[in-house]
C-alpha cells in the first residue's frame, strides 16, 4: 500500500498531523481537531485525491485515556479507488468536533450517530437530535461508562429487572423439589 | 483470473400495443393459468404444489437443523454433562442455567443436579453446542421448541431434556 | 348480556362452544412486524405455508379491525408506547401472540434499548419461541391459541373476568392496564 | 378576461400544507420508520425521516460479547442476508489477526454470501411488487426464497439467522449432495425469475410507478454515501466485489449491471440482472472448486477438533481457553468492508488485545441511505414513496443497530 495520502496531508498540513501509520491496508492518520474541514475538503477537491465518498464517520471512547475520544473518518476515492482514515482526537471537557456536513451529504447523519452514541457535539450541525433513541433518553449508551442494562423506559412501565437466576428460582420454587434421577 | 465487466440494463420502451395494458393481462394470465393447470396434472408427480400440509404431515428436518435441545446420555443412562459451564459461558443470551453437584461415583467429577434451559430466551444459535467438550448437549433432535401458552412453561429442565436424548457413541477419555 | 340466564344451561354450552369454534376460525390479525421475525411471517403467510389454511389470512392494517395482535419481532423502549396504543385500540375481545423470542423475552438483546418481553407492556395469550420460528413454530403456537380461544368462556364469565382481572391488576398497583395519560382509546 | 375573473377567487382560497405522519407501524413501511411528512395536496414538500424504531443496542452488546458471539448479532443485522454479514465480520476480524482461510473456505463463503444475496433481492423485488398490488410476484418471488433458504438450511442448520461464518474459516462444509440440490433450485429460480420478469418488467401499471420516480443522481448518490444497487442504478459502477475483490472474487466471472438514470425502476432491474448474475458466480464456485479443509489451522482462533478434545488434555485446555477467554485478538484498529445485498458493509473494529471486542462500528448500507432518503421523496408524489422505499430496501435491523 503506498503511502501517498498519508504524504499528501503531512505534505500540506504538517503542523496538524499527531501521527499517522499505514496498517492492514488501511492509512490512517491522526490529526488535530480543529482545522479538520479544511483537511477533508482539500482531500475531497484536489485531484490527485479526489476522496468523493465519505464512508463513515463513528467514535471510540477510550476510557481513562487523555484525550478520551476519537473521531475516525473513512473518506474513500470511487474514481482513484483508495482509502483514508481520519482520526481526529476530541478531549472530554470539551467534546466538540468541527461538523463537515456541507462537504458530505452523508455527514449530517453520521454525526447525528455520532452525537447520539457518544454524545460528542458537532459544531455548526444544523439538526443535531437524536437519530436511533428518543429525545428523553438521558446520556449516551455507547460511552464505557454508560451500563449496558441502564435502560429509560418511555412509558412508566412494569420494568422487571432481568436476573435470570432469579428467574429460575422462581421457576424452580413453585414445583414441588424432585430427586433428581441418577444420584 | 475473473473477467468483470459492466454492463448497462436495459430499460424497455413501451409500444403502443404494449401501452394498451392488453398485451400485459394476457401475458400475466397466461402465467398464473399455466400454474394452476400444472398442477391440475392427473400425473401426481408432474404437479408442482408448494405448500405443505404442515400439521398433518409432519415436515422432516435437514440433518443439521437446530431445534430443541437435548442432553446426551453415558452407558448407563445417566446424564454425560460434567458441569463444565461451557454452554452457559458461550451462551449470548444467557439462557442456560446450571447448578453442579458432587457425585457419588468417583470417576465422575461433576455432574449438574440442575440443568435449566429457558426456550423462550434461547436463539437457537447453535453455540453451545460446539463449546460442549463432551458431547452432552445437542440440537438436533429434529423437532422445534413448541409454544407455550405460559411463560413458565418454556424452562426445560434436566429429565425433560434427558427425555429427548439418546445415547452418545462419543468416546472419551483418551485410550482407556 | 341477560339472555343467556333464560337459556337452559345445555344450549349456552352448545352456542358457547359455537361462538368459540366461530370465533378460533376466523381471526382477523394485525401484524406489528418490526424485525427479523417479520422475513418468517411472511413466508409463513405466503405460499408454502399458507396461513389461510387456519382461517387466518387476512392481515388487517388497522388495529380497530384486527382481532389478534401479531408482536412479530424485537421492541423497543422508542417504539413500546405505540405498541401499547395499538393494544388499546384494538377493541375486545383480542389476543395477542408474541412471535419470536425478543417479543416474548428480548432474547439476547438485554441492553438499555430494548423491552425486556412484550408481557411488560401488554398481555400475551401465546409465545412462540424461536429466533425466528420456523413457519411450522408459527402454526403450532396459532393452533395452541385457537384452542384457547375455545376454550375460553364467552357468555357467562369472559368480560366480567377480565374486568375483574384489570381491577385487580390497578389496586395492586400494576401500571399494566392504566391507560396513557392524556390519550384517547 | 377570464384571468382577471379568477385571480381574487384564487387569493381567497386558503391552503395551508397537511402535516402527515406515516408511520411507525404503517403496511407499506416493511420495517418501522416514521416520516414526518409536509404535503400540498397530494405533493410531499418535505419529509423527515425518522430511524431508531428497532435500536436493539447492536454494537453495545458487541462490546459486552467474546469475539465469536457476536456472529449471532451480526446474524441480525440485514436479516435477509445474515450470511453475507456473517461473512463480513469474520473477514474484518481475520484481517486484524492477520490469518488466511484456506481457499475452499474462500469458495464456501463466496458460494453462500451469492445465495444469500439471492434471498435478498428476491424479497426486495417481490415485497416491491406486493406493495404496489402485484401479489403474484410477491408469491413467486418468496417461492424462490423458501427454495434458497432449504439450501440454506440443509448447510448452516437455520433457515434465517445461521450464524455460519466463524474466525478463521465457517462452521461445516457444505453437504455431500449440495451441488445436486443446486442445480435443481437453479431451474427452480430461472423459471421464477422468467415468471417475474413476465409479470412485471414489461406492465404498464408497474411502469408507471416505477418509472421516473424517485430518481437520484449520480452527484447526489455519492454525495450521501448511497452504494450497492441503489448507487448502481445512477450508472456509477462502483462495486466492492469488482473494485477490491475479497473471497474468490476475483476469480469468477460476472457482469455488474448499472442503470442510467437512477430511478425506481432501474434499481429494480438492476436487482433482477444481479440474481443472474449470482446463478452464474454460483455455478462456476461449484465447478471450480477442490476439496480441502475448511478451517484455518491456527489453534489460537479455531476450534480444536471434538476428537482431541474428547482425548488430549492439550486439545481440552485450549478449547476451555478460547471459550472462556474469546480469541485473543492483537490490539489495532481495521476498516473493512464487503458487498452486502444493499450496499458496502463496513466494519470498524477496534481491539485492545483481550477476548472481547473494544469497538465494533457497523457501516450499516441502509442507515446512510436513510441520511438521504429525503431527496428522494420531496418533490414527488406521496403515492410514490412505497415505490421508492422499497427500492431502497431499507432493513430494519440494519438501519437501526
Amino acid at each position: 500500500m503506498s503511502k501517498k495520502l498519508i504524504d499528501f496531508v503531512a505534505k500540506h498540513f504538517a503542523d496538524e498531523v499527531l501521527d499517522s501509520h499505514s496498517r492492514l491496508g488501511n492509512d490512517t492518520v491522526v490529526l488535530k481537531r480543529d482545522r479538520l474541514p479544511e483537511i477533508v475538503e482539500r482531500l475531497r477537491d484536489d485531484e490527485s485525491t479526489a476522496m468523493n465518498m465519505l464512508r463513515a464517520i463513528t467514535s471510540v471512547d477510550y476510557l481513562n485515556r487523555i484525550p478520551r475520544f476519537e473521531v475516525v473518518y473513512v473518506l474513500y476515492s470511487i474514481s482513484k479507488k483508495h482509502m483514508l482514515t481520519l482520526r481526529v482526537v476530541v478531549e472530554e471537557e470539551d467534546c466538540t468536533a468541527p461538523s463537515i456536513h456541507h462537504l458530505y451529504g452523508a455527514a449530517g447523519w453520521m454525526e447525528r450517530e455520532v452525537w447520539d452514541m457518544y454524545g460528542v457535539e458537532f459544531d455548526g450541525h444544523p439538526d443535531l437530535r437524536r437519530v436511533l433513541l428518543y429525545e428523553e433518553f438521558e446520556g449516551h449508551p455507547l460511552r464505557k461508562d454508560y451500563a449496558k442494562q441502564a435502560s429509560q423506559p418511555r412509558l412508566d412501565l412494569l420494568v422487571r429487572e432481568r436476573d435470570s437466576v432469579e428467574e429460575f428460582n422462581v421457576f424452580y420454587k413453585s414445583k414441588p423439589s424432585e430427586g433428581s434421577r441418577d444420584s | 483470473m475473473g473477467n468483470v465487466t459492466v454492463k448497462n440494463v436495459d430499460r424497455i420502451k413501451q409500444t403502443l400495443w404494449e401501452k394498451s395494458y392488453i398485451p400485459e393481462i394476457l401475458r400475466g394470465l397466461s402465467v398464473t393459468t399455466s400454474h394452476f393447470f400444472r398442477n391440475l396434472n392427473p400425473n401426481k408427480e408432474k404437479r408442482t404444489i408448494f405448500t405443505r400440509e404442515y400439521p398433518e404431515v409432519i415436515t422432516e428436518y435437514p440433518e443439521r437443523y437446530r431445534g430443541l435441545h437435548r442432553l446426551m446420555l453415558r452407558d448407563d443412562g445417566q446424564v454425560r454433562c460434567v458441569a463444565c459451564m461451557c454452554c452457559s459461558t458461550i451462551c449470548p443470551a444467557d439462557c442456560i442455567h446450571i447448578e453442579a453437584g458432587e457425585h457419588d461415583d468417583p470417576t465422575i467429577e461433576k455432574y449438574p443436579t440442575v440443568f435449566v434451559i429457558d426456550e423462550l430466551r434461547c436463539i437457537v444459535c447453535g453455540l453451545c453446542v460446539e463449546a460442549c467438550p463432551c458431547d452432552a448437549i445437542r440440537m438436533d433432535s429434529g423437532r422445534h421448541i413448541p409454544p407455550s401458552l405460559e411463560r413458565d412453561e418454556a424452562f426445560f429442565d434436566r429429565d425433560l431434556l434427558m427425555e429427548l436424548g439418546g445415547l452418545s457413541e462419543a468416546k472419551q477419555g483418551g485410550q482407556r | 348480556m341477560g339472555l343467556e340466564h333464560q337459556l337452559p344451561e345445555v344450549l349456552t354450552t352448545r352456542l358457547e362452544s359455537a361462538v368459540g369454534w366461530a370465533r378460533k376460525h376466523s381471526l382477523f390479525q394485525y401484524p406489528f412486524a418490526t424485525a427479523c421475525c417479520g422475513m418468517e411471517y411472511m413466508a409463513t403467510a405466503s405460499s408454502r405455508y399458507d396461513i389461510a389454511r387456519f382461517g387466518a389470512e387476512i392481515p388487517r392494517f388497522s388495529p380497530r379491525q384486527a382481532d389478534l395482535l401479531w408482536v412479530v419481532g424485537t421492541v423497543n423502549h422508542k417504539l413500546a408506547p405505540f405498541l401499547r396504543r395499538i393494544y388499546e385500540q384494538m377493541a375486545e375481545p383480542k389476543w395477542v401472540m408474541a412471535f419470536g423470542v425478543c417479543a416474548s423475552t428480548g432474547g439476547f438483546y438485554d441492553n438499555y434499548a430494548t423491552v425486556q418481553g412484550i408481557d411488560k407492556i401488554i398481555p400475551v395469550d401465546c409465545y412462540i419461541p424461536g429466533c425466528p420460528p420456523r413457519p411450522e413454530q408459527v402454526i403450532d403456537g396459532l393452533l395452541a391459541l385457537q384452542s384457547k380461544i375455545q376454550a375460553e368462556p364467552w357468555m357467562k364469565y369472559a368480560y366480567e373476568e377480565k374486568a375483574k382481572r384489570r381491577a385487580e391488576m390497578e389496586r395492586s398497583g400494576n401500571p399494566l392496564f392504566t391507560p396513557i395519560d392524556g390519550q384517547e382509546t | 378576461m377570464a384571468e382577471d375573473i379568477y385571480q381574487p377567487l384564487d387569493q381567497d382560497i386558503h391552503t395551508e400544507p397537511m402535516i402527515l405522519q406515516m408511520g411507525p407501524s404503517h403496511p407499506a413501511t416493511h420495517g418501522t420508520v416514521r416520516f414526518t411528512l409536509t404535503l400540498d395536496g397530494e405533493k410531499v414538500i418535505k419529509c423527515d425521516t425518522e430511524v431508531g424504531y428497532l435500536h436493539r443496542g447492536f454494537e453495545k452488546e458487541c462490546e459486552n460479547s467474546t469475539w465469536t458471539q457476536v456472529f449471532p448479532y451480526t446474524d441480525r443485522l440485514n436479516y435477509v442476508s445474515p450470511l453475507l454479514n456473517n461473512f463480513g465480520y469474520a473477514l474484518a476480524v481475520e484481517r486484524l489477526l492477520e490469518i488466511e482461510v484456506p481457499e475452499r473456505c474462500n469458495w464456501i463463503r463466496t458460494i453462500m454470501g451469492e445465495i444469500s444475496r439471492l434471498s435478498d433481492h428476491l424479497t426486495c423485488v417481490g415485497a416491491g411488487g406486493l406493495e404496489l398490488g402485484a401479489m403474484t410476484a410477491f408469491l413467486y418471488a418468496l417461492e424462490g426464497r423458501e427454495l434458497v433458504w432449504d439450501l440454506i438450511e440443509e448447510v448452516t442448520g437455520a433457515r434465517l439467522t445461521v450464524s455460519y461464518g466463524r474466525i478463521g474459516g465457517v462452521k461445516d462444509d457444505l453437504t455431500e449432495d449440495f451441488a445436486d440440490r443446486w442445480a435443481y433450485t437453479r431451474g427452480r429460480l430461472q423459471e421464477i425469475h422468467a415468471n417475474t420478469h413476465k409479470l412485471l418488467t414489461r406492465n404498464r401499471i408497474f411502469l408507471d410507478r416505477m418509472q421516473g420516480t424517485g430518481v437520484l443522481t449520480p452527484e447526489m448518490g455519492i454525495s450521501y454515501g448511497y452504494t450497492g444497487p441503489v448507487l448502481r442504478s445512477t450508472g456509477v459502477d462502483y462495486d466492492v466485489r469488482k473494485d477490491h475483490p475479497y473471497f474468490m472474487y476475483g476469480e469468477v466471472d460476472f457482469d455488474v449491471p448499472v442503470g442510467d438514470t437512477g430511478d425506481n425502476y432501474d434499481r429494480y432491474l438492476v436487482r433482477m440482472e444481479e440474481i443472474t448474475q449470482s446463478i452464474r458466480i454460483i455455478d462456476q464456485c461449484l465447478e471450480r472448486m477442490e476439496p480441502g479443509p475448511v478451517n484455518s489451522d491456527d489453534p489460537r482462533v479455531v476450534l480444536p477438533e471434538k476428537e482431541k478434545v474428547y482425548n488430549s488434555i492439550e486439545g481440552m485446555i485450549n478449547h476451555f481457553k478460547i471459550i472462556f477467554e474469546g480469541i485473543q485478538v492483537p490490539p489495532g484498529e481495521v476498516y473493512s468492508y464487503t458487498e452486502a445485498g444493499n450496499g458496502e458493509l463496513g466494519f470498524y473494529i477496534v481491539s485492545n488485545g483481550t477476548g472481547k471486542p473494544w469497538k465494533i462500528h457497523v457501516r450499516s448500507p441502509s442507515l446512510i441511505m436513510m441520511g438521504g432518503l429525503h431527496h428522494l421523496i420531496e418533490g414527488g408524489l406521496l403515492a410514490d414513496i412505497i415505490p421508492t422505499f422499497d427500492t431502497i430496501n431499507m432493513i430494519g435491523g440494519e438501519c437501526d443497530k
